[in-house]
């Protein structure tokens, strides 16, 4: 069975992302091609399906290596699939060309990790929020301006000339980060990419950076794919979770069920391992080998089989699919965990 | 080490394809200037047996791709023509001096990087303080001298003024030696290598300095210095096992490509020293119109620097464990 | 705070580049205005005022402040003459370099792949091109002339420029702000010269004074070793005169001046490189 | 009590420049054996410069201008490099901010733990690489592994085998400066419980070093919260984060999302104040919804409660009410600096 029937749901879905593969090759010498001629590849992502309905925010999350952040790069062509497809409003992405890639580079954009590499350092403020209009060809100097400040408005930044004229570096983490999404906004997207938006910010200006963004799917409709490696930073904005282990997805859910009743001891590690702030509490936690395999040489079946404590033989003869245990919730495993999270 | 053979090989090749590629640049510029290309092998004071021998041998009356194939073989064999000087083979004739260039270029190559890294690390550990600002003036005023020039200036004051050195030649008149290693190793021979390698040394020793002081500078902020620091290790240890060592990688690195440009420097010296060397050579050549000793003089230099640059490549990639050979 | 203004002020905070801009100025100065400031025509064959015999080989005086050479010609005036032939050298043919440089290693590590590879061999195969011989060679075939140094200079000098270029590429394109220009659909062009350039301007500045020290020298090493343009009167020529007639025995001053005027310019020019470093790459600046 | 292991008296840090800036100013904290003391702040709070000083690692332009750091009640604030190499490490261990770039890259791994040992320690070559083989599966780590250069090992081995080196000579006391920060969660979880139970064991003091208070929550027992140079609240950490009586540390901990806790998250607007000059009177009242003009004039003096939680403001005898109010997302959304 075809997990893309698994996954649909009612709505026509904005993205869908079909049985996509990125394998890259790994780099040998040309002795060992000549001797070896079946290449070895890097998995970073290994069969992932995945729809996305209009104005939903869902969170990527996943440990580094997981595939999180190439699957982001995939959804807005940063990289090409090398199997499968990714359909956006019906057009698979891959054949777009001429103005119709044009349009799709207008509907899908991104906000990256780091606040201070995400702005170019010689473009002012202004410069950096007009680039996409020039871009996309807008010429009315009038009309650039206004919606340059429109979206610098609508990221919660005052629109005055002293910021328009500002550089980067004259700018907070916070501020700037505030930029690069009125950046992303100007063009007004269907779909932005944010790839750890707040990861390097201080913990004191996230929550504003969360909030705008759950602010803009309402505003102005966007639809979010929210990437953190942070499961207490997706659990206040996002609708559905999707937990990516080496390129696959282990458990995807609505992120309150999964949150509190996850099934793959995968993601049971990743919130056993989350820190408690309340002292009093002790949390109970999976022992887990703390280190995964190598993208390279998986091991047979689930690929979390050589990590996780409830291993069997069952488990290394095939790779799970993935089962619907609640309505929207499945999970890749043959041996789910149903008794509550201790906490 | 299988990767390291790998790495190895390919390096090899393509240094061969390098030559390769410098060997045809050479064909065609000789070639494709106005005027007649026989003029370029053959000299009229030959006679007329030997002009139409080497005329043939050289191809130089069939079609153009036929010449080139001739031309690779006869360098595969050595076989470079005959000077229109001396009327000896060319390969002969550069073979003769080529150990003069080789000396030369070494040991001032090895003077000015020793010096070269111990005088920037000391100007890193004095960073900011006087003795910072003097050396890198005086490195950058010799920098900025033509070596030629140095070379008068120390010719003027130790050779004509002082008579401490020869003012030029590798030996002086009437010394006999029996040949063989004896040609180098005697003391005419290092009083007569002493100013021209001064002077190559003084316009060499800048870019070890400066690039040893700069990149030490940058890796004494990394985070590994900070805990050899904490780690309680004396200063000088840290400097030198910690900070000198990974300093050093980008400097031989560098070396690679400085050695190529210090053998390709010799030939001003050579002139100024009357040093019998391979630059000296291409310079003479050219001004008597002597071609085929240009261009064999001109190869045998761009070989020895792509050998040279070869070397050090190998040299950075043993040193550095990170290196993936691929 | 632009970035053309604190390049203004980091240059005259430091010292050296100050002399140095004050150096090359002087020596634009002089070049612009040689035949003003020339007491004599620099081949012209002269007199001793006193005496009324050629001036051959005077040594410094009130007649001839740099002494004269064994033609009776002024060295004074030939190297204020001379200082034409090195400036022009020097800006043109460090035009070229960085100019081909930057756009080498622009398009090289913009694009990487075969086209890295390709450009990055030639690259190497430029450096394993030894440059005064090959300069010396090339000049033998064609002529001695100025405009062709300048195209030798240009078509080898260019590989370190573009070396660095390239490798700074190489890691902007990874930065997100070139991404999120991507993502935007920003044409290739217009990343590589609006987004990419002004963050790799530095560094071609830095190689303009560079590249004007190694042409200037280039210029009196192939002229020193008597492949210089023989209508124009240049330090390096001077200097093989001086070499060759064997006169540097007793004139000192002749091998002396135009050694000098060499040495303060291209010293200058490097001091002016030295403080753009820290603006090129502010790694260093944090120091 | 004791006399204490460590005390930090009236600390001030100042970094000279084209403008010099106090980066920590009038701090006092004391530390016994086995003490374990987290210090949160965010960004350019002084808790890096803080851990420096303690090691004699302060950046050539910076420089402790006033009060003492008592070892042993000795003050080593102005001891020469000499002086200090004889503390560092055999008494004073670092557990650095970035295990990753933190062994030189040229040296086996465990040639670099036999050097930090040999420079205190006049034992022999083959002693020394005894004792780490030890270390290394104190923290388990497959001894075979110090044999490998740093680049072959994944950023959590790194960051056990850094430990391990860090109590090579049982250090009285050992600094850990954010060493978790650049790993993933399920690593970092490993690392936390390793340093907990190894503190346990070895009994030596600890100060754990963090922007993440949830990590200094399971790790220490006593916390200081650091805000622009300054201790703006300090006590026993159960007491500080569930009763936190400075604005700044409410705001903090409501700013800080956990997992299965419904609240509203709330952000503090502003940004720290600029500390060339620092403004006069609290140096959080630009971004305080308290704040009032006692406040912006004079500096709170840290007070004390019974229980021996202090902290630097006007108000602490208001902490239950102003507890309430900063919980909710409208109080901090009245500041002007927003």
């Amino acid at each position: 069975m075809s997990e893309n029937i698994l996954l649909s749901t009612p709505q026509t879905p904005l993205l869908s992302v079909d049985d996509v593969k990125k394998w890259y090759p790994v780099r040998q010498s040309m002795f060992a091609s000549l001797i070896q001629p079946d290449k070895r590849f890097v998995k970073a992502i290994d069969g992932v399906s995945i729809q996305l309905k209009k104005q939903e925010i869902i969170g990527l999350v996943g440990e580094s290596g997981s595939g999180k952040s190439t699957l982001g790069e995939l959804v807005t062509l940063l990289q090409t699939p090398t199997e499968g497809t990714i359909t956006f409003d019906g057009a698979d992405i891959s054949s777009l060309h001429g103005d119709a890639l044009k349009q799709f580079r207008k509907r899908v954009q991104v906000i990256f990790q780091d606040p201070y590499a995400t702005l170019n350092q010689r473009f002012t403020i202004y410069r950096t929020v007009v680039e996409p209009l020039i871009i996309h060809g807008v010429r009315d100097k009038g009309e650039r301006t206004r919606r340059v400040k429109l979206a610098l408005t609508r990221s919660g930044l005052k629109p005055e000339d002293d910021l328009l004229n500002a550089y980067p570096h004259n700018l907070s983490g916070g501020q700037r980060q505030r930029v690069s999404i009125a950046r992303a906004i100007v063009l007004e997207p269907d779909l932005v990419v944010a790839d750890e938006p707040v990861s390097m910010l201080d913990v004191s200006v996230r929550s504003g950076i969360l909030n705008l963004l759950a602010e803009l799917r309402d505003t102005i409709g966007l639809t979010i794919i929210f990437i953190s490696h942070d499961l207490s930073t997706v659990q206040n904005l996002c609708d559905r979770i999707a937990v990516m282990y080496l390129g696959r997805i282990v458990e995807i859910g609505p992120v309150k069920q999964v949150i509190e009743r996850a099934f793959h001891p995968y993601t049971r590690a990743l919130l056993e391992a989350v820190p408690l702030v309340d002292p009093d509490v002790k949390r109970e936690r999976t022992n887990i080998d703390s280190e995964p395999p190598s993208a390279i040489d998986l091991p047979p079946g689930c690929r979390f089989s050589s990590r996780c404590p409830f291993v069997t033989p069952e488990c290394l003869i095939a790779e799970p699919e993935l089962v619907e245990m609640a309505p929207g919730h499945y999970v890749r495993c043959i041996h789910p965990r149903h008794e509550p999270i201790w906490y | 080490m299988k990767g390291y053979r790998g790495f190895l090989l390919r390096r090899v090749l393509f240094g061969l394809f390098t030559i390769w590629v410098i060997i045809t640049l050479v064909f065609v510029l000789f070639r494709v200037t106005p005027g007649d290309p026989t003029v370029f092998m053959v000299d009229s004071t030959f006679d007329p047996a030997v002009r139409e021998e080497i005329l043939h041998k050289f191809g130089l009356d069939k079609p153009l791709w036929q010449q080139y194939l001739i031309y690779i073989g006869n360098l595969l064999k050595g076989d470079m023509g005959r000077s229109f000087v001396s009327h000896r083979p060319v390969a002969e004739e550069l073979g003769g001096v080529l150990p003069n260039t080789i000396i030369l270029a070494f040991t001032s190559f090895i003077l000015a990087y020793v010096l070269g890294v111990l005088l920037g690390a000391f100007l890193a550990a004095k960073r900011g303080q006087w003795q910072d600002s003097l050396g890198i003036s005086l490195v950058l005023f010799f920098r900025s001298a033509p070596t030629f020039w140095i070379g008068m200036i120390l010719l003027m004051i130790f050779s004509f003024k002082l008579g401490w050195f020869p003012s030029g030649r590798i030996r002086s008149l009437g010394y006999v030696t029996t040949g063989g290693l004896d040609k180098y190793l005697n003391l005419d021979f290092l009083h007569h290598l002493i100013l021209p390698t001064v002077v190559a040394g003084l316009y060499l020793v800048a870019l070890p300095v400066m690039l040893t002081r700069n990149t030490l500078l940058e890796v004494l902020k990394e985070d590994y210095i900070e805990l050899a620091r904490a780690k309680g290790l004396p200063g000088r240890t840290i400097l030198l096992k910690h900070g000198v060592r990974n300093a050093i990688l980008p400097v031989v690195t560098a070396a690679a490509v400085y050695i190529g440009l210090a053998i390709a420097g010799m030939a001003e010296i050579e002139v100024v020293f009357s040093w019998p060397g391979v630059g000296q050579a291409i310079v003479l050549a050219v001004r008597s119109h002597d071609y085929p000793v240009a261009q064999g003089a001109f190869l045998l230099l761009a070989i020895m620097v792509s050998v040279m640059s070869l070397v050090a490549d190998l040299a950075y990639a043993y040193l550095d464990p990170r290196i993936s050979y691929d | 705070m632009s970035t053309s203004s604190s390049i203004v002020r980091e240059l005259l905070r430091d010292r050296l580049a100050l002399f140095g801009l004050v150096v090359v100025a002087l020596f634009f100065f002089v070049a612009i205005f040689a035949p003003a400031l020339a007491p004599h025509d620099p081949m012209e064959v002269l007199k001793h005022p006193e005496t009324g015999k050629a001036a051959i080989l005077q040594p410094p005086s009130r007649y001839f402040p740099f002494g004269t050479t064994n033609m009776a010609r002024d060295v004074l005036s030939q190297v204020i003459y001379g200082s034409r032939i090195a400036l022009l050298v020097g800006f043109t043919a460090a035009f070229v370099v960085t100019f081909i440089g930057a756009n080498v290693g622009l398009i090289a590590g913009f694009y990487g792949g075969w086209v890295d590879t390709i450009l990055m061999r030639i690259v190497d195969i430029a450096y394993a091109i030894p440059f005064v011989p090959f300069a010396i060679l090339l000049i033998a075939l064609l002529r001695p002339s100025i405009v062709y140094l300048i195209m030798i200079v240009g078509l080898l000098m260019w590989r370190a420029p573009a070396r660095v270029i390239r490798a700074q590429v190489l890691s902007l394109v990874q930065r997100p702000y070139v991404k999120a220009a991507r993502v935007t659909g920003a044409s290739n062009l217009r990343i590589m010269y609006v987004h990419l350039m002004p963050n790799i301007l530095p560094i071609v500045l830095l190689y303009i004074p560079l590249s004007v020290g190694w042409a200037i020298m280039a210029e009196a090493s192939v002229s020193f070793l008597g492949f210089g343009d023989p209508r124009m009167v240049s330090w390096g020529g001077m200097l093989q005169s001086a070499f060759a007639t064997g006169a540097m025995r007793v004139a000192w001053w002749w091998t002396l001046a135009p050694g000098i005027a060499i040495v303060l310019i291209v010293i200058s020019v490097y001091f002016i490189n030295r403080a753009f470093e820290p603006i090129a790459s502010p790694s260093i600046r944090k120091e | 009590m004791d006399t204490p292991l460590l005390e930090v008296k009236d600390l001030q840090i100042e970094y000279k420049g084209r403008r010099s800036l106090k980066a920590v100013d009038r701090v006092n904290f004391e530390l016994q054996l086995g003490d374990n003391l987290g210090i949160v702040g965010e960004s350019g709070c002084g808790k890096t410069t803080l851990a420096k000083s303690l090691l004699g690692l302060l950046p050539d332009n910076g420089s402790v201008v006033g009060g003492a750091i008592l070892w042993d009640k000795t003050d080593v604030s102005h001891y020469s490099e000499n002086e200090w190499n004889r503390l560092r490490w055999s008494d004073i261990a670092l557990v650095p901010q970035n295990a990753l770039s933190s062994f030189n890259p040229v040296y086996r791994l465990r040639d670099q733990i036999v050097e930090a040992i040999r420079a205190h320690e006049s034992i022999s070559v083959d002693d020394a690489r005894r004792r780490t083989e030890k270390l290394a599966t104190m923290v388990g780590i497959d001894p075979q592994r110090l044999m490998d250069f740093p680049h072959q090992l994944s950023g959590g081995m790194k960051q056990r085998l850094v430990i391990a080196m860090a109590l090579a000579l049982n250090p009285r006391l050992i600094i850990a400066d954010e060493p978790t920060t650049a790993l993933d969660v399920v690593v970092q979880d490993r690392i936390i419980r390793q340093i907990v139970e190894l503190q346990n064991e070895l009994k030596f003091a600890m100060i754990y070093i963090s922007h993440d208070i949830a990590v200094v929550a399971e790790t220490c027992h006593l916390i200081a919260v650091m805000y622009a140079g300054q201790i703006v609240e300090y006590g026993l950490t159960s007491a500080v984060l569930k009763k936190p009586i400075h604005p700044y540390t409410m705001g903090l901990k409501n700013a800080f999302p956990e997992l299965r806790v419904d609240k509203p998250l709330i952000s503090i607007p502003g940004h720290p104040p600029n500390l060339d000059p620092p403004p006069t009177g609290c140096r959080f009242a630009s971004r305080c919804p308290f704040a009032t003009e006692l406040c912006r004039q004079s500096e709170p003096p840290m007070v004390e409660l019974p229980s021996g939680q202090k902290a630097a403001c006007h108000y602490v005898d208001r902490a239950l009410e102003l507890r309430e109010l900063a919980a909710k997302a409208e109080t901090w959304r009245q500041v002007p600096a927003g």
